[in-house]
């Protein structure tokens, strides 16, 4: 199992990404990728700041590909998580998982994506168009129902 | 023990980590917030609503009624707004 | 709504679709790829042979891609299915959504890709390494289950 | 009609698509796979388990007891695994 997880302020290449997961595996039948784009908010959001935890951040992401390994039979998981601030269009988190059927890979893609949201260290304050500072963005209870939603499997 | 403060939590209180000898009947998270907001106005405000906060001992996540005074460091901040 | 949908034999580059479908688009927060790939069956397979309908191909996968943007909120959807001789680790099949939340962009990827196993009129035939020409690969239960879950919903 | 065969099906009969006219009776899928097996024993070993023959009337997927006589090309084929 090949895990990745970096934490950056760099921009990152998802076809790069899934390049270095597949070349020469021929196991692999299914590569599912999820990107986050920053969204302009109709023109009002000037740019994202993203707070993180250095060294938790990595830290609890890499147990939850752990986990994600655990549970599903995956060939590989990498993980991207950018900081500091993203402009709107810009991309924030990749989630690369593979597998040699459809079914894991989904799955394992939205198990991360759930947990990245309600545990890895990372807080999103908005700057708006008007110059001003806007608030940090509240934390959603339907990203926690998402969650609670493996608890059970 | 070492404090850290992130978002909010971090610009209601001024500062992102500090060094805090604590009172040997701080246990947990929970005696841990209520220790603080005792420090002044700002720890008031970053900690008026406890149950909100999220607390990671050593970089892992913990409950509020866990252990936490073996950890070298203790973070206190929102909920996570990640991904 | 943006939908696109090609059948061809020349190979697909995952990032340009992605990029075609989120540049200037400021409302998509989420971006999912499916990409599905020749296995090498352990060494075993020389070519897999992609035969298709011509003109129902992309008629059929349409209508697919047009049920899963009237069942979410979608901004858009690239499906890419290759035809003829596929080497082993090559693509195959992409598809690409995109949303302003992740649950619609993950869930149309699932649909669209349960639906393109069990009805675009795609046939498989497997070229043995020992050169000899290997069977139709056989349909599977499970692909009509993953489909028949959506009935439902 | 045109009828189209496509993978095992085309290879089992030993020709892509033909022009046949069919019998005022053959109304339904059903009804032209029980007539095309009457035709040779390719069409024979093509259809022998007619139950697993998908149908496409102009290119749209039918059920075997659909009316098909309106249809301008119809395809038989194995289940399909694309994707």
């Amino acid at each position: 199992m090949d895990i990745t997880v970096r934490i950056q302020s760099d921009d990152f290449d998802a076809a790069a990404e899934i390049r270095k997961l597949t070349e020469g595996n021929g196991d692999i039948g299914a590569v599912v990728t999820f990107t986050g784009l920053c969204r302009d908010e109709k023109g009002t959001l000037a740019t994202l700041e993203l707070e993180h935890y250095p060294g938790m951040a990595e830290a609890e992401i890499r147990r939850i590909a752990d986990e994600a390994a655990t549970r599903w039979p995956l060939n590989g998981v990498t993980v991207i998580h950018r900081y500091g601030k993203i402009a709107p269009g810009a991309n924030i988190v990749l989630v690369v998982t593979t597998s040699a059927h459809r079914t894991a890979a989904f799955e394992a893609a939205e198990f991360l994506m759930d947990f990245l949201k309600t545990r890895a260290p990372f807080w999103k304050k908005e700057w708006l168009a008007d110059g001003t500072s806007g608030d940090w963005v509240e934390a959603h209870d339907r990203d926690d129902s998402a969650a609670e939603r493996w608890k059970n499997t | 023990m070492k404090i850290l403060y992130f978002a909010w939590v971090r610009e209601r209180i001024g500062k992102p980590e500090e060094e805090i000898d604590l009172p040997g009947n701080v246990k947990t998270p929970s005696d841990l917030l209520a220790f603080l907001r005792t420090r002044g106005p700002e720890y008031e405000s970053a900690f008026e609503e406890p149950d909100v906060i999220r607390v990671a001992a050593d970089q892992t996540h913990v409950e509020h009624d866990m252990p936490i005074t073996d950890a070298r460091e203790v973070a206190l901040f929102p909920p996570m707004t990640g991904g």
